[in-house]
């Protein structure tokens, strides 16, 4: 279908208001969940985080935004100029192109490829360099610590998570995210492949960062890790990234495990897919955020050692059962 | 005729007011503590008091992320220079709180012979605000912040951002 | 890039500074950390930046004069640092106050222990990553500190215990507010448990962690909670009991190893037998007077010389005061925990990890200006 | 009592009877004090830490004629404090006891920079409190401001 109107105008055009719309929804959407998460910490901790800019605080993360972009940018005299300028700008980047592919509807989606969920994997690497190139061009201990526990985290935890995921995949025989989602119209794959949802929502988990595995940028440990020497906007695009990147993996395991549009079992209470797509990632977003006020942080050894000596094995041994039992019915 | 002179050819005054009120109300504190004031400050954060209502609860332990030096605490000749440091690492614009007698002119500990500590943090960095007590309570350090989001506004009927000023215009 | 690593081989080991300003140095500590990759290889607590020369101020003004010093050198525990540097004043110069003075003393003591301790969890666990039970933390500490400012008049830095008894006697509601804040902190352990203690990351984060043992604790002077987490039942109030600390029923809680999850354990059990104490405390405390009327604000002790040694929520405190005669000291000394505790981390440091060194710093729960005088 | 009792014992042996000093009613809060000279510091506090003492605090006083430092012994049994003092000359040396106890390490430290004696032995004799630029003995009494200046028996006489 795509490839027929290829060389139509209206292909440019569809592709254009899509980006446009990407942009804006991401970064509103991050916004968002900035504003979220204070106020998740806030009602967690028994107080009430942002009250005072807007109702509830509502406008608290725009004015935030203002404030940064209004900044001082700060580029110090002994760190590696280039890299550094180019750094936030490379983490950005790749969290919008997964969105390109992401199943919102069933008619929502910009560019339904035949390997979109490769694709997102494939860009999602591209973080991970934009944090080594940070903390590496910042020229500053804590920054480089950061790093190299980023790249060391990523390394571990891509590989079960690409595993989890192969799992659903020898069930659809698809990358396609509408062929993934359109499998789950009557039951979700976390029923079938408890244990690959398990294992993707963790990982994920470490590859956002996000605590309690937060060690990239333990505040109590680096300082502020990869972007400690990061000030302004640039700062603030290394924030925004993390929160689209929560928005993207929580996207990810909506329509792998959760059902994608659908409703539960099939019914859809006459709501709309997009609605539901949306709820259900928020609900896990949620999630993610009581992780982070629940946990403590784990050490780095601990970190390495849960995922090449339990997560890893677990996720072939899954991938191992799920192969075979497709092959015997 | 004097005043017409030193305005800018450019008028940003409008960008200048957005802005200047987007700061006022996204004071983000440098994590930075010196002594008994210090816990003042945490509890100032914390649940009961809660800064982050007003936006200046998001501590960065970053100088370069941070907006406002809450100086907390006496400051001894031996950190003063770390201080000074600190301040020049943090990006423009930027403010200092001076909390508690210490940081405002050596406090209980100021005598005459004193050799160990810098009487007043304006000695080494510029202060907007002062906030006294030894140590002020943590609504004496949210009074500060809130005159410090005024003095950024240019006057507290202009901060019309905060819910304070909203209802005191209703009432 | 060449320039960066011209020896990669050579160049592996790098020295961190952590601090003067750093989220987990509680104040201005520095550490000089040697480290190889993420391995501490030597650590040298660098100290001073608090330092505000608090026993010259001792020779230039009257003991009175010196108290408010007292509570700003260790401010998490304030009144107990109030509280022992008036013991020694009394005991220098012959004063006894009034037996309900004691008990009031004690009692604002130890709700004082219990808040420092409950900061010190918050702070530790801050440093281990989590940072809800932070604020749990200082929400419960609140209700001390409107029960001690209330009869104090102060949050933090108190000079509620005058020489010869307290400035200003306590009323019902003071017993009433301390009867519902044991209640309270008492219902509040199971959160507790249930969010940190039974927690799988944080008990992998403290085992074995930073092992402080009896032979360490004794060579650098290590005293406190964290001695006592080595096995040694090491408590002032019960080896040499000051006030009235002899009258009542409590139990000096010990570990075995030494560990950061042994002194997780004895404090909190501590905070329990701190409870213990204001209880009996309360039931106890008799009516009367609650201060001697005819101590002098210029108190003049005797020629001669005070160690007086107490707990502090921190470990064994002492002052130590040299009279000449007249209303000045003639020399003021502390003898800070702290010191010890900081100190015996230049060996504990070695070979662990940057997160684990992190964590011991957090666990052995030390106040900066404390050390720096 | 046993390391109590058995310290004093040996440091009977070692200083004669005439060292010591008995305060049976704990007022000072120390029980036996113990002037040594010198030169027999070392061999003091060794005896203590075989008997399983620990050093609990280490200071000075200055008088107009000499220097006096206070080292605070104690051990994990009640009323065990015992006190050893030494007199040193303003400009004079003192042995550094780090080698018997690490946490002398630091302490002697401390004494040095504020009052300027010298710890002969110390292995890393550095500022410790003060800025690593200081060039004053701060708790001296000639530096700053203080009440009085007294001869040592004005004190204890």
């Amino acid at each position: 279908m795509m490839e027929a109107a290829a060389t139509s105008g209206a292909y440019w055009l569809r592709l254009i208001i899509g980006l446009v719309i990407v942009l804006i929804f991401s970064q509103l959407n991050a916004l968002f969940l900035v504003w979220l998460e204070r106020k998740v910490a806030g009602h967690i901790q028994v107080r009430l985080g942002p009250m005072e800019v807007g109702p509830h605080g509502l406008l608290q993360t725009i004015v935030d935004g203002i404030k940064l972009v209004g900044k001082e940018l700060i580029t110090p005299a002994r760190a590696d100029r280039i890299l550094f300028v180019i750094a936030p700008v490379l983490v950005f980047t790749p969290v919008l192109v997964a969105f390109l592919v992401l199943p919102f509807g069933p008619d929502l989606i910009i560019r339904d490829m035949n390997v979109g969920l490769l694709l997102i994997f494939a860009f999602s690497t591209f973080s991970v360099l934009a944090i080594l190139v940070g903390g590496w061009a910042s020229n500053n201990k804590y920054a480089l610590l950061g790093a190299i526990r980023s790249v060391a985290q990523a390394v571990a935890y891509e590989i079960p998570l690409l595993l989890s995921v192969m799992s659903v995949v020898l069930m659809v025989n698809s990358f396609r995210f509408s062929e993934l989602v359109m499998a789950q119209q009557r039951v979700w794959f976390v029923f079938l492949q408890p244990v690959a949802a398990l294992i993707y929502f963790i990982c994920a988990t470490a590859e956002t960062n996000r605590a309690p595995f937060d060690i990239p940028e333990a505040e109590s440990e680096l300082v502020a890790g990869f972007h400690t020497e990061y000030s302004g906007m640039r700062f603030g695009l290394f924030f925004l990234a993390e929160y689209t990147n929560m928005f993207i993996v929580c996207a990810v395991a909506t329509s792998l495990f959760f059902g994608g549009w659908h409703g539960p079992f099939g019914f859809s209470f006459k709501i709309p897919g997009v609605v539901w797509f949306l709820a259900k990632t928020y609900v896990l977003l949620y999630v993610l955020m009581w992780f982070r006020w629940t946990f403590p942080r784990v050490r780095f050894d601990q970190l390495m050692n849960f995922s090449w000596k339990v997560l890893i094995p677990l996720s072939m041994l899954n991938l191992v059962i799920t192969a075979l039992v497709l092959k015997l019915i | 005729m004097e005043n017409q002179r030193t305005e800018p050819v450019i008028q940003f005054a409008l960008l200048e007011d957005l802005l200047n009120l987007a700061r006022a109300n996204s004071l983000w504190p440098m994590t930075f503590g010196l002594a008994c004031c210090a816990i003042e400050m945490m509890a100032a954060g914390a649940s009961r008091f809660d800064l982050d209502r007003f936006g200046a609860g998001v501590f960065r332990p970053s100088p370069r992320q941070s907006d406002v030096m809450i100086v907390a605490g006496t400051i001894s000749k031996k950190m003063a220079p770390a201080i000074q440091m600190l301040w020049d690492q943090m990006p423009n614009p930027k403010w200092c709180i001076a909390m508690g007698n210490c940081a405002i002119s050596g406090g209980p500990f100021e005598y005459d012979g004193q050799y160990a500590i810098v009487p007043g943090a304006d000695l080494i960095v510029p202060v907007d605000i002062y906030v006294p007590g030894c140590p002020p309570r943590p609504e004496g350090l949210i009074q500060g912040i809130l005159a410090l989001e005024d003095k950024i506004t240019k006057g507290e009927k202009r901060n019309v951002l905060r819910r304070f000023a909203r209802l005191e215009r209703v009432g | 890039m060449a320039e960066y690593f011209p020896q990669p081989a050579q160049q592996q080991i790098y020295s961190l500074n952590l601090g003067p300003q750093h989220p987990s140095t509680h104040g201005v500590l520095r550490v000089l950390l040697t480290l190889d990759g993420e391995y501490v290889l030597e650590a040298d607590p660098i100290i001073g930046y608090g330092h505000r020369g608090h026993e010259k101020m001792g020779e230039n003004r009257t003991y009175l004069q010196f108290m408010p010093n007292a509570s700003r050198m260790d401010y998490l525990s304030g009144l107990l640092y109030n509280h022992g540097f008036c013991l020694a004043v009394e005991k220098l110069a012959g004063i006894d106050p009034p037996e309900r003075a004691k008990y009031i003393r004690v009692i604002c003591a130890e709700l004082n222990r219990i808040s420092s301790h409950l900061l010190w969890f918050g702070t530790f666990l801050m440093d281990l990553g989590a940072f809800t039970p932070f604020l749990y933390c200082f929400d419960d500490r609140e209700n001390i500190l409107d029960i001690l400012d209330r009869v104090s008049g102060s949050r933090l830095t108190y000079s509620y215990c005058r020489f010869g008894g307290v400035s200003r006697d306590v009323d019902e509601v003071f017993v009433e507010q301390t009867r519902a804040f044991i209640k309270r902190l008492r219902s509040r352990w199971p959160d507790y448990h249930n969010l940190v203690t039974k927690n799988v990351i944080f008990i992998h984060r403290v085992r074995d962690v930073g092992i402080i043992d009896k032979d360490l604790a004794r060579r650098f002077g290590v005293t406190g909670p964290n001695l006592r987490a080595a096995g040694v039942a090491f408590d002032m109030r019960k080896v040499e009991p000051y006030e009235v600390y002899d009258r009542f029923d409590f139990e000096i809680p010990t570990g075995t190893k030494g560990d950061a999850l042994d002194r997780y354990r004895v404090r909190l059990e501590e905070m329990e037998q701190s409870c213990r104490i204001i209880e009996q405390a309360l039931d106890q405390m008799p009516a009367g007077p609650y201060r001697q009327e005819r101590v002098r604000l210029k108190v003049k002790p005797p020629r001669g010389e005070v160690y007086f040694a107490f707990e502090s929520a921190r470990g064994q405190t002492a002052y130590y005061l040299v009279s000449d005669g007249s209303p000045y000291p003639y020399r003021v000394h502390v003898r800070v925990p702290s010191f010890g505790n900081l100190h015996c981390l230049t060996d504990v440091l070695k070979e662990t990890l940057v997160a684990d060194a992190i964590a011991i710093l957090g666990s052995i729960d030390i106040v900066v200006p404390e050390i720096d005088r | 009592m046993a390391a109590k009792d058995e310290a004093l014992q040996r440091i009977r042996e070692l200083l004669g009877e005439g060292a010591l000093t008995a305060d049976p009613d704990f007022r000072t809060g120390v029980s036996w004090t113990i002037t040594c000279p010198r030169e027999s510091l070392v061999a003091v506090m060794r005896i203590f830490e075989e008997c399983g003492f620990y050093l609990e605090s280490l200071t000075g006083l200055d008088f107009q004629d000499t220097l006096e430092f206070v080292y605070h012994m104690n051990t994990y049994e009640p009323r065990a404090r015992m006190a050893v003092r030494v007199l040193c000359p303003h400009d004079g040396e003192i042995p550094s006891v780090s080698g018997v106890f690490s946490s002398a390490l630091w302490q002697e430290r401390e004494a040095w920079e504020f009052f300027g004696v010298r710890f002969s032995g110390h292995p890393d004799l550095r500022h410790l409190l003060l800025p690593e630029d200081a060039d004053f003995h701060p708790l001296r009494k000639d530096f700053g401001t203080v009440h009085a200046y007294r001869k040592r028996e004005e004190v204890y006489g």
